[in-house]
């Protein structure tokens, strides 16, 4: 059983409307169960939608989403993912050990069961002792430690994370990798993950997607032939580079062409 | 624009329907209600549904049709118009007034922050002043400024108190709309080593603008009611606060009429606020949507 | 000192009359400019003051008058005292309370000689005296127009501010109809005509007298004077052109009220041109009621009488209103009235050959219309 | 130590400036009054408007109490319904659209002419009406901004208790409510100072003859004008009481929050 | 003459209160004309402060800054330098092409010359046909080129650019590197640079100097042997590799200690 499995899967929005966006058309794709999937392209190719179709945020136009080998309606009723997004959404009127409880809240946990695994979730990303701060008293890298905590808390087998570290700095954001790729380990969770960097997904990942806008669709898909085990020197080893210039090759002849037409988006 | 039309054709008609809404609860209530009003625990809430507490809708708007007085040929609509027309007028040169102090002073304050710590309180008690007890000060004061052949008109003395109105909301929004700057954008000014004067002209106002339309918005309906008190207050003649209070002493005999007046204070409320809101459309027809607040 | 350029000022100019009399313009040249301050919109109560204006009596005494509405929160007498105009009507007792804060104001004429100070109730509630206000919810009208009620509640030995429930009224009856108020204040010419115009809804027909109780402050004994025509002491003393001006002021608006007293609905019908919103039925009666209040003068119209004169300041300094405080402390100066000017006045009018006592004075019998109309 | 001196010293940085300005506003002001010589019917000097505020010192409490209860009770009458309200409009979104423009149009006009109307509907004996007056002008500013609050969510929050599979009745509890609480906060410092101002207008109209409205009023007209005005300075104690209780509230929320 | 020379410069803020911070503590550096500098550390190392220096927009507390050979104040009363920051900041109220000419009008040029030296600058930035556009009717990436256009404007000798492409995506910032490596050249602009990404400053710069934090320091100068001629290409090249691991290595150790102490910055 796929954790992922996308078939024929075609989204417009406002169809039939003058403004119709295609946003995806005719995509498939397969994600195994404990892959790492990471999606690329430039802005507007309609990564973001392909998460949210996943997620059962968005329902697709045409085509089938399925997840763990159910729908996707019933996987999201199941909480079977977990999601985290570019900003770390967390809520400011919360602690953060009672963000990372919020989704075992809404699953009904007891109040001593949510707060044990939230200590055991604290304890993952290591910020053991933040429980009861604010998140608006810890800095960016931190906050998104938290989300990721929270995505993770209900220990779902899948994980969608949506340009979760675009809003770090590179040092913060190479550490956080390497946290991220300890965690999924450790829990052996599946990942289906959006970025904008080229590093970033090739360093992640065992399989990077790349797509194209109008319509949205998948280019090419780069297998990342780093093995399991990653660590800084990764960064810089051959297949490394290697990946990284099959990406950007991948990226380069669309780019060049949304350029020249003067409106490449913000 | 197309859209634009539309979405004002559109906002027209739910206001229309809001208020067809209004005028049925109103007759169901008066039809059915208690004629001595609900009272809970010795306390009326409920209205009562007299010709003296709730005239017929009808009633009120025929009244507009009617001359004002017996045998006069000038209609309480007419005279209502004109008295619309003759606050309007004030409400206008309040609010003007009002404005350019509220900005001036806001400049100065955020010029200087001693002035802004100093001052900034003592606008916020200065709102809590009963306007009644201003307004025979203005009046007596502004009769005995006289500067050359100049002397103060009475009306003036309502717009002076709607202008006290007005200052206070678009003060404190100018300010906060000056000190919006971005950070970036203060220091890109000062790279070019501007003046504080040209950073204020370039950069300060237009950034302030999204703030100061509602504090204008608000000043605007600040200086409408300044006009009005004052109107009533010192007895100008020919606006509608003067009318209003002159068919409340007809309530006696009419109890429909003096809601005429009403009408025309509310029609006078909102042709400020649509004047502000079409300047607002005017002045912000270059900026992204997302800016509008 | 009064302005001459009114004619930049809008909304005076409404009230300024151009001067017509052909006859007066070979003695006038430049005719005196003269601001008076009333206390209240237009309405009969001051129709003396706008027949004057309106049949060329201030113009034969080459005088060019201003006359300026007054409004809620104006009071008159400060106008005057602030130098905004030269002549100010106003109740004597709140005068006297200005003059006591330091105006320096004096009262040249008096032009009402009884008060019209009404406590309206209906039949059913039994109220024919001031001890009867007792418990009850009184209404009055406040700014200053209440003392009458407090004076008449501590000669019938009752405490304002604890044996009565005082209420402001609203500037109509509906509180008095609806039954909210046991007692409303009312003037003879003015809000009692109001109760009588309005529709009895048992009956489909006007409420009529008899529908009513009502206690006279005069008839109480506690009646105190009311409007009167103020001038700046300083000025009088000082400025003699000023002082003839006044003589001359006086003697024009006493003519006016002799017109009005003999030419009722003319009067009525200057008002009504005026521009006041009452209807004309309610004016005329209102001109009828205020000349009962003028008419018959025996000292001449105008002349301060001593005794009302020393009634009310009596009262004004022992009366104690709802804060405890009285709307005088001591007794009003010698200088506080004067019956010079009048006299002077009177002079002219006998020149004239005006009555200026109206022994033969008797009221018409006026009829009022649904609202006043 | 060191820290506790520091503090104060910005404290009186901050104070310092309004405290030295009004000293001289109140010093020009008495001084204008000596050296001109103004008449106390004219303009009256801060002594005797004190002496007289200490003196009637009772009965301007008494009449504060009137005013500012009036003053209250529509605070919170008008605070309840309006965010009673703004939970009703987020939910129906027709609702919304009918009410909102007439919210709009009604805060734009001088509404205090209704106390008139109010008054004859209720009865001018009782403080109803002024109540209700009171209650009007709060329930609109509270509306506004509450519903604001509760519509201007984080998307991202929003999506996040969707992938929650969370019921709406979920969402508006832990994303809407919270959210909008910031908002009813401002809100409350707008309406605060708008409540007491309008308590004193509605009195402006008759009724009572018990609050600080009607007691400046009375006692301008008889040219007590230092009286008038230590009702004057009541009316602005208890203005500043307001504003200063909904910035205390607001400062309290604020503890435990962002920014 | 060298275009700027940073001379035992230290910039404390605060100073003497109990929350000083030691931004930059004996700092020294200097650029030759036409050289491009890259700035590189991780957060709160000091990098804006440093360009901000340079700028004039901050007083050091100690040491010397020189720009043109002449003191810092002097040379931005002569606007020896133009500006640019992460965020376009671009005027929403002002037409793109009036956006270009704000310090010419502040220079008190006249109209007519004004408008001239827009329209170059459009030209430059391949923009010629958006200056009766309004910014927010543009994506970020132009908006980006119109902000560089209005720092070149005066011609000015140096460009001052603080994470100017922050904002981008991937592949518009490759784009956007390139294109800015094409005005330099063309105009003779010497650049100092600051940006958090590894790759960016290697491509770009012909020195990356790499700072650490508390107090701020500069602690390695990487110099980059790509030549004056970079394209595409030059990213697949070795010695771009070899410069991305010693920055990498420069930033390494201090970056471990920081994040352990649990409190790295937004
Ligand atoms: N709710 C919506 N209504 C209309 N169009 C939408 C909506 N959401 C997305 N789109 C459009 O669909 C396309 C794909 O959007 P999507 O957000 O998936 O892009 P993306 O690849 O995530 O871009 P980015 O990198 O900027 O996040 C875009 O053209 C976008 O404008
Ligand atoms: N105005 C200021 N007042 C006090 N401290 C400041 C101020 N500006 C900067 N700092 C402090 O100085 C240090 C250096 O700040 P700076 O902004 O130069 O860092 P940076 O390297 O640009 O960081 P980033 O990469 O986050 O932009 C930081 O610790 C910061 O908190
Ligand atoms: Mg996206
Ligand atoms: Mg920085």
């Amino acid at each position: 059983m796929s954790a992922v499995n996308i078939r024929n899967v075609s989204k417009a929005f406002n169809e039939g409307k003058p403004n119709q966006v295609d946003a995806l058309r005719d995509v498939n794709l397969e994600v195994q169960q404990g892959e790492f999937v990471s999606l690329i392209g430039p802005s507007g190719c309609g990564k973001s939608t392909l998460l949210r179709l996943i997620a059962n945020l968005l329902e697709p136009s045409s085509g089938e989403v399925s997840v763990n080998g159910k729908s996707a309606v019933q996987a999201r009723l199941d909480q079977d993912y977990g999601m985290a997004f570019q900003q770390a959404g967390l809520f400011d009127w919360r602690t953060v050990r009672k963000n990372i409880e919020l989704p075992l809240e809404l699953k009904g946990w007891e109040k001593p069961d949510r707060r044990a695994r939230a200590d055991e979730m604290l304890q993952l990303v290591q910020l053991p002792e933040f429980g009861d701060h604010y998140p608006w008293q810890l800095s960016g890298g931190m906050q998104q430690r938290i989300a990721i905590a929270r995505a993770l808390a209900a220990h779902p087998p899948l994980l969608l994370m949506d340009e979760p570290f675009g809003a770090l700095d590179e040092m913060t954001r190479e550490y956080m990798q390497g946290e991220l790729l300890r965690i999924c380990a450790a829990t052996g969770t599946t990942v289906v993950f959006v970025t904008h960097s080229i590093p970033e997904a090739v360093y992640l990942s065992n399989r990077v997607v790349v797509m194209s806008p109008r319509p949205g669709r998948i280019t090419k898909v780069v297998d990342v032939a780093l093995g399991a085990d990653r660590t800084e020197d990764t960064r810089n080893r051959t297949p490394f580079f290697e990946a990284i210039t099959a990406v950007r090759e991948g990226l380069r002849g669309m780019h060049a062409a949304h350029v020249g037409m003067g409106n490449d988006d913000r | 624009m197309i859209a634009l039309a539309r979405r004002a054709a559109y906002r027209t008609a739910m206001f229309l329907v809001a208020l067809a809404l209004v005028v049925v609860i109103w007759e169901t209530y008066k039809a059915l209600g208690p004629v001595d009003g609900g009272k809970l625990l010795g306390v009326r809430i409920l209205p009562r549904t007299s010709e003296y507490a709730m005239p017929h809708v009808w009633d009120m708007f025929s009244r507009f049709g009617r001359p004002e007085v017996r045998g006069s040929d000038r209609t309480v609509f007419a005279s209502v118009l004109s008295g619309a027309w003759f606050s309007f007028r004030l409400s206008v040169a309040g609010f003007v007034l009002g404005g350019v102090i509220g900005v001036g002073l806001a400049v100065v304050m955020a010029r200087f922050k001693l002035v802004q710590r100093g001052v900034l309180p003592y606008l916020v008690v200065s709102q809590t002043v009963p306007l009644i007890a201003l307004a025979p000060l203005v009046v007596s004061w502004g009769g005995k400024l006289e500067v050359g052949p100049l002397v103060w008109p009475r009306w003036l003395s309502a717009s002076v108190l709607g202008a006290f109105l007005a200052f206070f909301p678009i003060a404190v929004g100018t300010l906060r709309g000056l000190a919006a700057a971005p950070a970036a954008s203060v220091e890109l000014m000062q790279s070019y080593a501007a003046s504080w004067s040209k950073t204020l002209v370039k950069l300060k106002f237009p950034t302030a603008i999204p703030y100061m339309v509602p504090a204008f918005r608000l000043g605007a309906s600040a200086s409408v009611i300044g006009v009005v008190v004052a109107e009533i207050s010192t007895g100008l003649k020919g606006g509608i606060g003067r009318l209003i209070i002159e068919y409340a002493r007809e309530a006696t005999g009419d109890p429909a009429k003096v809601y005429t007046a009403i009408f025309g204070a509310a029609a006078l409320g909102l042709t400020m606020a649509g004047v502000v809101v079409a300047v607002d459309v005017f002045v912000m027809r270059n900026r992204p949507k997302e800016s509008i607040t | 000192g009064g302005s001459d350029d009114e004619a930049a000022d809008d909304v005076a100019e409404e009230t300024v009359e151009e001067s017509t009399d052909e006859a007066a313009a070979d003695t006038c040249t430049t005719p005196t400019p003269v601001k008076l301050q009333l206390q209240w919109f237009i309405q009969a109560q001051f129709a003396g003051f706008f027949a004057a204006q309106d049949q060329g009596f201030y113009a034969d005494q080459c005088l060019d008058v201003t006359i300026v509405e007054g409004g809620v929160d104006i009071v008159p007498q400060t106008e005057l005292a602030n130098g905004n105009v030269d002549f100010a009507i106003s109740w004597v007792s709140k005068a006297l309370a200005s003059r006591e804060a330091g105006a320096d104001i004096v009262n040249i004429a008096q032009v009402f000689q009884r008060s019209g100070t009404l406590q309206v109730s209906f039949k059913d509630k039994n109220i024919t005296s001031p001890e009867d206000f007792a418990g009850k919810k009184i209404g009055n009208w406040g700014f200053g127009n209440e003392f009458e009620i407090f004076a008449a509640l501590t000669k019938a030995g009752l405490d304002p501010a604890a044996d009565v429930t005082l209420v402001q009224q609203q500037f109509d009856m509906v509180g008095l109809l609806s039954g909210d108020i046991d007692a409303a204040e009312a003037m003879t010419y003015n809000e009692y005509a109001q109760v009588l115009e309005a529709v009895n809804p048992a009956t489909g027909a006007l409420y009529t007298a008899d529908d009513f109780n009502v206690v006279s402050y005069e008839e109480a004994g506690v009646g105190m004077l009311q409007d009167a025509i103020w001038a700046s002491g300083e000025r009088l003393a000082s400025d003699a052109a000023y002082a003839d001006t006044a003589a001359k002021f006086v003697a024009a608006s006493l003519q006016g009220w002799a017109y009005c007293r003999d030419n009722v609905e003319a009067c009525r019908d200057i008002v009504l041109a005026k521009g006041s919103k009452l209807g004309a039925s309610h004016q005329l009666w209102q001109m009828n009621e205020v000349n009962k209040l003028i008419w018959p003068a025996s000292s001449g119209v105008g002349y301060i009488d001593e005794a009302a004169w020393n009634r009310t300041a009596t009262l004004s300094q022992e009366t104690k209103n709802l804060e405890g405080g009285t709307v005088l402390t001591a007794a009003p100066d010698a200088g506080a009235y004067t019956n010079d000017i009048v006299t002077k006045a009177l002079d002219i009018l006998a020149g004239l050959g005006v009555d200026t006592s109206g022994s033969s004075y008797a009221p018409i019998d006026v009829t009022l219309n649904e609202g006043g109309n | 130590m060191n820290k506790f001196g520091g503090s104060l010293g910005t404290w009186l940085g901050k104070v310092l400036p309004a405290v030295v300005f009004g000293a001289l506003f109140l010093g020009f002001w008495e001084w204008a009054v000596k050296f001109f010589e103004l008449k106390p019917y004219f303009l009256t000097a801060p002594s005797a408007i004190w002496e007289q505020f200490v003196k009637n010192f009772p009965l301007i409490r008494g009449a504060a109490t009137v005013s500012g209860t009036n003053a209250l009770v529509g605070l919170v009458a008008g605070t309840v319904l309006g965010v009673a309200m703004s939970f009703v409009l987020s939910r129906f979104k027709f609702l919304n659209q009918i009410i909102t423009p007439l919210a709009v149009a009604l805060n734009a006009v001088p509404i205090f002419v209704l106390v008139a109307v109010l008054n004859n509907m209720y009865s001018i004996t009782s403080e109803v009406p002024r109540r209700i007056m009171v209650a009007l002008v709060v329930y609109f500013i509270v509306l506004v901004n509450v519903a604001r609050g509760l519509t201007q969510v984080s998307s991202t929050h929003v999506e996040l208790m969707r992938s929650y599979a969370a019921s709406d009745v979920a969402i508006l509890r832990k994303v809407r409510i919270p959210n909008a609480i910031p908002f009813l906060f401002v809100s409350l410092k707008i309406a605060a100072p708008a409540a007491v101002i309008t308590a004193f207008v509605s009195e402006y109209f008759g009724g009572s003859q018990n609050g600080l409205g009607s007691r400046i009023s009375s006692n301008i007209a008889n040219s007590k004008n230092a009286a008038g005005w230590a009702y004057v300075l009541g009316a602005c104690l208890l203005g500043l009481l307001f504003y200063s209780f909904s910035v205390v509230m607001e400062g309290l929320n604020r503890k435990g929050r962002a920014r």
